[in-house]
């Protein structure tokens, strides 16, 4: 029973893991661009979420009407200064480090560095959940869940149904030869940008829907994020869902069979077995490289 | 006579420091089919990728349809009707064949009769119909060229640049290419053939050009190309 | 080539020189007209920043009531504090500058246990008194001078399990079943392992006492997904559950159980953040945790107006610096019992000798608003007879409910 | 110069070990000897991780498993086993060491790992390892562990100078590492992997070894490090030491002062150190982490090289403008301390360093001291013209026909094939090359023939069939081993050691050929290479500084300097101008008069005709015609593949 429970509720957080680390992996492999300050802004999208909720009463999903333009404009700013750089994929890594440090600073300087919950009367769905027999199922991960299936749903259509995606896949795979055909691949990742700008806003409102939040949050994230990236394979968005199941359902059968500890020693190890074994990601498949 | 559709003077192109192309200058007429032969590493490529905006030219000036496309970024070129089958194919391999195609009719004006168009390519290559859901990347290399050329012809050019199309293919289906480029042409789109294999291109086109060691070198009807002795000297090196 | 070297030794020369030329740093006075200098380090930043808020805000409040009276000794006070990022490294760094450097006439301790005890070895080396607000664990902390503010007596690893144990003993219906979560933190760990050699803790004292360990769980401080433990729990079904841990984690753990549906029968968690819990609601009805302090009704009439203004203004404060938790309780009092130690320490002695001081503090002890009396015995470390208590959320507040004494209210047991 | 730059290193440690010894009577406050002491522990971090990822360019995030493991084994040890404190510092290194060929170990076996993957690997481990030491709580008691201060020997006074010459010592011993390793073999082969990692194997250097062992050293000083910041820290606990603050912090320094040179970071690590003192001292905490993250995100977006190359560009300006500011405030003693004078003085000469050395400020400014690419002009043609070598009437005697004797089998290849995926490259080719030849290979695009060089060179390995060289068996050796036999390549698109000058580019070929030599022995008979090809006059430049000609003039320089039996050539004409190809048809003919064999690809068949002895085409992977040039080309199949098949001739 445990085990089972533990499954399940894993597999729901794997869809928050998921909708954390999908703009990180689509920027990643289509614009080669390692942006770690997605985390950043995954942050501000929380705290955003908290403060909006929390000042005007409203409830924490509504705030996505202010808080997705926000960070559409910030995501798109951001690709627009990567693609004005012209950086390499790795110096992306350290410049985009660069500006998640600053981001943390100043989230901190704003916000202090101590704890900021949604009190339970603009957060109800913080202690919801939805009840099957012994079986119970989070309100706020089925959230994340359904939020992180509806955008890879949606990116999956997009990038497959309409001509900006097809352009996309295009860019990733042979940028010379898809901008002779007309694709200004600048217009595009400053849109992609924004887009995955929006994202980082609803991983940030289903973050904030069930935690505590401090600055340092967003180095917790790092390394089960770039654990889901890698293991559902760059670039890869249905494989990027698939891997945050994964690394939900390990890391919480672990935890609840052997120990919490245990968790990022089995993960992490899990990891570097799959770099050295399938480097390319164990869902690599059809995605957009 | 009429402006031509394509018209290019002293072009000098380099990769980095080291020059491609010298003082360059060809022109195509609205339907005709040219071709440009020369040797390996003569700079037919390096030709036809200025022209298409893949890469910048360092001198001179390219114009299509009159107007000066030299400086337009590469993705507003082929705005002007302007559409490459780049050597190698260089399809999207993990794309299926229906976004190959799909993606040639990007450009505004090809976007909303992309539908049209589609069935005309697959009147021409009625197999790529029935490849459509595939990965480009698995089909065979004849049938990659296929969609390489399907793909430019979806951006409805009024220029078709082909680079090496015969690479690589076994014979049949290079028969199948050159019989696909006749009716394209046929259709009124102008056509640039680069080829090394310099018969095969010289019989289909009308007027030629030979480049040798990034210049050209001579120029006019296929048919006296065909029977010179600089065409074999220049290739063959002899 | 030639130039790399000179480089290089000019290099070296600039640090010598730097080493050598910072003698005439700044001068050392001792006029009487100039402000007495604190120096401290707080964590404003990083992962120990949100306590280290309350201390700040404590302490200067301490310091403007203090100069508004007519300052120490006639002097004004003035109190440099420093963000030490809560990286450890960082402390002895920072105190070394502040005494050796900045020259400051007396020293606070940091907050957190790993800090204090990185402060406690520059304050040693220099013979400083260091009274320090929040580490319990007495037998870590071996230098004579200095003086802890918040006291769990000297085995705080078996008082605490022991104290709760009594606390809940004495409602209707005693808890039989229990289960143990312990963050893997120095600074919560002992009161489940026990510390060192002595191995009595949460476990072991449960065991003696004939109570049925259910649950065992300890997870790393980086925890983040609490459903594996929360099911793990639930599946237990303890009456009580103990949770030893920091910050948020009882938080987390609450309203992961809430999640599954799980409504668990009682709650005690040691150091928790108190606003998170009291922003869950109705969930955290009825948890406990261990206090020094509340500011309920009934001890503010005890402790006089003096203690009520105090708290009050520290609301104030609070709300002006946006802090999502306003109330003066146990961090800030072990803050205000820190600067009493301190001033008390210049006041008795009649300077800032810090030998005198060290030596007052252990012949007179020293008077506090929110302690009373402190008295300091060497051979316990410092650590003075406790006077924690057991609080719980009730009606939405936290109040003292435990030792009859000193509780503002009755134990509740677990609601029906 | 070695010795020079030793005797300063060693001047500086003296000075400073000065310091230490005699703080008391110096009138040092103790606090100076803290922020030396954490200098000297950033420096040792920040160079322990330079010699893996600066010099290598496999940039790590793993910092934090040395420092961890390191603190660890001490804390523990002694701690709570009560080991004496300098007896675990080598079991840290030890440890440390072994950790770190294990990473290596796993992570250069497969290949392929370059890069970001190499980045993420090593971000895993130090995860994996605190998980480890949580799950077994018998390691640290589950809460931390104690570090109890050592008996300080006599010698030594007090804790903080024993902490502090400790602490100077391992930075000394990371620095001077760092530096021998630099000037040494070790070094060069570190610099080559870095800027082209195959070129460097096939040129002979056992790439896998050498990055092991820069793995090895960086893990013994990372680990001997944390096993003294134990000490200094006093209570470690997981959180404390396997965190990302470690990591990140070294990476900015080593960044900020730049990866390629020892006393990078160096630079880095006094100036974040000393800004960050400064910064907490005036109360500017909160602008802390926002003006680190600002320095390393602008340095790495404007310059990628880090301070270290820009201060050394101008080092008066550099130097001038600490001393005269720094200087300055000093003694007009207005505002401030010793402290806020250096930490001022070294940023505005960090700051005029970047600035001038912007591109910006070269191209207007006229004090450019040594400008790339413009300033300098390489003329291509009056550099080639006369070489100034023994070459009497070049190349009179034979115009195609070859040298007489047909020497011995010296390359055999038996039905080799090599596939990818499911096409074929090379299809069964049989191929025998005798000593003395000058073969030339060619064929339409795509027919195999660099297919087939990589095959000889070892790039590759084939699906099938037996290559030998002088008689070894070559098939399935690493490259470098092969090159060791008596091959050698260039390559199509020219690819130098960019970091490297010209005369160093052809020396590494004889410091890692068959017979090694050191630096200082190779570097004279490099040039007599460079002279060769008539690139002596440029010796000193730096590859980017020459154009397509000369880089590819020094490809075949670095070729000929290990002295091998075969040279493959691989469109080493390619791009030029017909003056171009003219000379280096020159040199081609003079490299192979030295008597090495030739095997060079080439489209310009006209140039073949007059070069080679003897044509192989190949066409679709097949060899299709072998034999004399004026036959070969005369062969229908021949001009059937070249123009096409339906050519009737």
């Amino acid at each position: 029973m445990n085990v089972i429970q533990a499954t399940l509720t894993g597999a729901l957080i794997g869809g928050l893991y998921a909708l954390m680390a999908a703009g990180l992996s689509v920027t990643w492999g289509v614009l080669r661009i390692i942006n770690l300050a997605h985390f950043g802004l995954i942050l501000i999208g929380a705290y955003l979420t908290f403060q909006v909720a929390t000042s005007w009463h409203l409830d924490p999903v509504l705030t996505l009407v202010v808080t997705v333009p926000a960070m559409f404009v910030a995501g798109a700013a951001i690709q627009w200064l990567f693609d004005r750089l012209r950086l390499t994929e790795f110096n992306s890594l350290l410049v985009s480090f660069g500006l998640l440090i600053i981001t943390i600073q100043v989230t901190s300087n704003i916000w202090s560095a101590d704890f900021r919950r949604m009190s339970a009367d603009v957060n109800p769905y913080a202690t919801q959940s939805v009840a099957l027999g012994r079986l119970v199922f989070p309100v706020t991960t089925l959230v994340a869940f359904g939020l992180a299936a509806l955008v890879v749903l949606g990116a999956h259509l997009v990038l497959r149904r309409t001509f900006a995606g097809r352009a996309m896949r295009a860019i990733a795979q042979d940028r010379a030869v898809a901008g002779a055909f007309g694709v200004d691949h600048r217009r595009l990742s400053v849109l992609l940008g924004g887009v995955v700008g929006a994202t980082a806003a609803l991983a940030g409102m289903v973050f904030a829907l069930s935690n505590a939040l401090t600055p340092d949050t967003a180095y917790e994230w790092f390394g089960t994020v770039f654990a889901v990236v890698i293991l559902g394979g760059i670039g890869e968005v249905v494989g990027t869902f698939a891997a945050g199941i994964l690394v939900g359902v390990l890391s919480g059968v672990v935890s609840a069979v052997w120990s919490p500890a245990a968790a990022p020693f089995v993960l992490f190890s899990a990891i570097i077995l799959a770099l050295l074994l399938r480097p390319q990601g164990l869902f690599a498949a059809g995605g957009v490289r | 006579m009429s402006e031509p559709l394509l018209q290019v003077r002293d072009l000098d192109v380099r990769y980095g420091d080291a020059q491609a192309l010298w003082d360059v200058a060809i022109e195509v007429h609205e339907g005709e089919t040219v071709c440009v032969v020369g040797p390996n590493g003569a700079g037919k490529s390096t030709l036809v990728n200025a022209v298409a905006g893949i890469h910048p030219a360092h001198r001179g000036r390219i114009s299509v349809g009159g107007v000066d496309v030299t400086r337009l970024r590469g993705h507003r070129v082929c705005g002007h009707g302007v559409a490459i089958v780049p050597e190698g194919r260089r399809i999207f391999p993990r794309m299926t064949v229906l976004d190959n195609l799909v993606l040639g009719a990007y450009r505004k004006s090809a976007r909303r009769p992309h539908r049209e168009t589609l069935a005309g390519v697959y009147e021409i290559f009625p197999r790529l119909a029935e490849r459509a859901g595939q990965l480009a990347g698995s089909l065979s290399g004849g049938e990659q060229q296929m969609v390489a050329i399907g793909r430019a012809l979806m951006a409805q050019p009024r220029l078709l640049l082909l680079d090496e199309p015969s690479l690589g293919l076994a014979p049949v289906r290079v028969d199948e290419v050159y019989d696909a480029i006749g009716r394209i042409n046929e259709r009124g789109v102008s056509v640039v053939v680069v080829e090394q294999d310099v018969q095969r291109a010289l019989a289909i086109a009308g007027r030629a050009y030979l480049l040798g060691e990034g210049r050209v070198v001579m120029s006019g009807p296929a048919a006296e190309l065909r029977d010179s002795a600089e065409v074999r000297r220049s290739v063959l090196g002899l | 080539m030639r130039r790399r070297s000179l480089a290089v030794i000019g290099t070296a020369l600039v640090l010598g020189a730097a080493a050598a030329g910072c003698g005439n740093g700044s001068g050392s006075g001792g006029d009487g007209d100039k402000p007495i200098v604190v120096g401290s380090t707080l964590s404003l930043t990083g992962a120990f920043a949100a306590t280290g808020q309350i201390h700040k805000i404590a302490g200067q409040e301490f310091v403007d009531r203090l100069n508004a009276n007519g300052g120490l000794l006639g002097r004004k006070v003035e109190w440099k504090v420093v963000d030490d990022q809560s990286d450890q490294a960082k402390v002895s760094q920072l105190y070394e500058r502040l005494i050796s450097q900045d020259k400051v006439d007396l020293i606070l301790g940091p907050y957190a246990t790993p800090n204090i005890l990185s402060a406690m070895a520059v304050a040693q080396r220099h013979g400083y008194v260091m009274p320090q607000h929040s580490a319990v664990l007495a037998p870590q902390l071996t230098y004579d001078c200095q003086f802890p503010a918040w006291s769990i007596g000297p085995t705080p690893n078996s008082f605490i399990p022991n104290q709760l144990f009594d606390a809940v003993a004495t409602l209707p219906s005693p808890p039989k079943k229990i289960a143990v979560l312990t963050s893997q933190s120095g600074s919560a760990a002992f009161v489940s392992d026990g510390f060192g050699d002595d191995k009595s803790g949460a476990l072991s004292i449960a065991k003696e006492r004939g109570l049925d360990v259910v649950a065992d769980i300890h997870y790393p401080p980086t925890t983040t997904d609490w459903a594996p433990i929360a099911a793990q729990v639930r599946d237990a079904d303890p009456d009580l559950i103990i949770d030893n841990g920091l910050g948020v984690d009882a938080a987390n753990i609450l309203q992961a159980m809430a999640q599954l549906n799980y409504k668990p029968k009682q709650m005690f968690g040691l150091f928790p953040a108190p606003g998170p819990l009291l922003a869950l609601g109705d969930e955290a009805e009825g948890m406990l945790s261990v206090s020094m302090f509340e500011p309920n009704k009934p001890t503010l009439d005890k402790l006089g107006p003096e203690a009520t203004a105090i708290t009050a203004d520290f609301t104030k404060r609070a709300e002006a610096a946006k802090l999502p938790y306003t109330v003066f309780e146990t961090q800030a009092a072990a803050s205000w019992n820190a600067w009493e130690i301190l001033t008390d320490a210049v006041k008795n002695s009649g300077g800032t000798d810090q030998r005198k001081m060290c030596d007052t503090l252990h012949q007179k002890g020293a008077d506090t608003t929110f302690s009373g009396h402190l008295t300091f015995d060497p051979k316990a470390h410092n650590f003075w007879p406790t006077t924690q208590s057991i609080k719980q959320i009730q009606n939405g507040d936290w109040v003292t409910v435990w030792p009859a004494d000193r509780a503002a209210a009755k134990l509740e047991g677990p609601r029906p | 110069m070695i010795r020079r730059g030793g005797i300063g290193l060693l001047v500086a440690f003296l000075v400073l070990v000065a310091v230490g010894a005699f703080s008391d009577p110096l009138g040092l406050p103790s606090f100076y000897l803290i922020l030396l002491g954490s200098i000297c522990f950033w420096i040792a971090q920040a160079t322990s991780w330079n010699i893996l990822s600066g010099y290598s360019g496999y940039f790590s995030f793993g910092q934090a498993a040395y420092v961890g493991v390191g603190a660890y084994t001490t804390a523990v040890l002694s701690g709570r086993h009560g080991v004496n404190f300098f007896l675990t510092v080598p079991l840290a290194a030890v440890l440390c060491g072994l950790l770190a060929l294990g990473v290596g170990a796993v992570a250069f076996r497969l290949g392929s790992l370059r890069g970001e993957i190499f980045a993420l690997l090593t971000l895993a481990v130090p995860f994996i390892l605190a998980a480890f030491a949580r799950i077994n709580q018998s390691i640290d008691g589950g809460q931390g562990t104690t570090v109890p201060v050592p008996e300080v020997p006599d010698a030594f006074g007090s804790l903080p100078e024993l902490q502090y010459l400790l602490a100077l010592l391992i930075a000394a011993i990371a620095v001077a590492a760092a530096y021998a390793i630099q000037h040494s073999r070790t070094g060069s082969a570190l610099a080559a992997i870095r800027d082209a990692e195959d070129v460097a194997e096939v040129l002979g250097v056992a790439t896998f070894r050498y990055k092991m062992l820069a793995m090895l050293i960086s893990g013994v000083l990372g680990g001997v490090a944390g096993s003294v910041y134990a000490l200094q820290i006093g209570f470690v606990t997981v959180e404390s030491v396997f965190g990302l603050t470690i990591p990140l912090f070294v990476i900015v320094m080593g960044v900020l002062g730049g990866r390629t040179h020892w006393l990078g970071p160096v630079i880095g690590a006094v100036l974040i150190v000393t800004l960050q003192d400064r910064l907490s001292s005036y109360g500017l905490d909160a602008w802390n982490s926002i003006i680190l993250g600002g320095v390393l995100a602008l340095l790495v977006a404007v310059s990628p090289d880090g301070l270290y190359a820009r201060l050394r560009a101008r080092p008066l300006v550099s130097l001038g403008s600490l001393v005269v500011v720094g200087g300055g405030l000093a003694v007009l003693n207005v505002w401030g301390e010793f402290l806020d004078w250096l930490v001022v003085g070294m940023l505005v000469a960090a700051l005029l360093a970047i600035v001038l050395g912007s591109r910006w400020a070269t191209a207007r400014l006229p004090l450019g001291r040594r400008a790339r690419t413009t300033a300098e002009p390489v003329p291509a043609e009056p550099a080639i013209a006369e070489p100034a070598i023994a070459d009497p009437e070049p190349a009179e005697a034979e115009a195609g026909t070859p040298g007489d004797e047909p020497g011995a089998v010296l390359v055999e290849c038996r039905q080799v094939a090599r596939y990818f995926g499911g096409v074929h490259a090379l299809e069964d080719v049989t191929l025998d090359i005798r000593a003395g030849e000058l073969v030339g290979l060619v064929g339409p695009n795509g027919s195999g023939k660099t297919t087939l060089i990589n095959l000889l060179s070892g790039a590759f390995r084939p699906t099938r069939g037996v290559i030998r060289l002088d008689g070894q068996d070559i098939t399935r050796m690493a490259p470098h081993k092969i090159a060791h036999v008596g091959m050698a390549r260039t390559y199509q698109i020219p690819r130098p050691f960019d970091s490297m000058t010209v005369r160093d580019n052809v020396a590494m070929a004889i410091m890692f050929g068959r017979e090694p030599l050191p630096l200082h022995r190779a570097r004279p008979i490099a040039e007599r290479h460079l002279a060769t090809v008539a690139l002596d006059h440029l010796a000193d430049a730096h590859p980017a500084d020459l154009n397509l000609h000369q880089r590819q003039l020094l490809e075949m320089a670095r070729a000929i300097a290990s002295s091998p039996k075969v040279l493959l050539l691989d469109e080493a004409l390619a791009g030029l101008n017909p003056a171009e190809v003219d000379n280096a048809v020159r040199v081609v003919r003079r490299i192979h008069e030295s008597g090495i064999t030739i095997v060079i690809v080439e489209h310009l068949l006209r140039v073949l005709n007059q070069l080679a002895t003897r044509l192989v085409v190949l066409d679709r992977g097949t060899c299709l015609a072998d034999g004399e040039p004026q036959t070969v080309l005369n062969d229908p199949a021949v001009i059937r593949a070249y123009l096409g098949r339906q050519a009737h001739v």
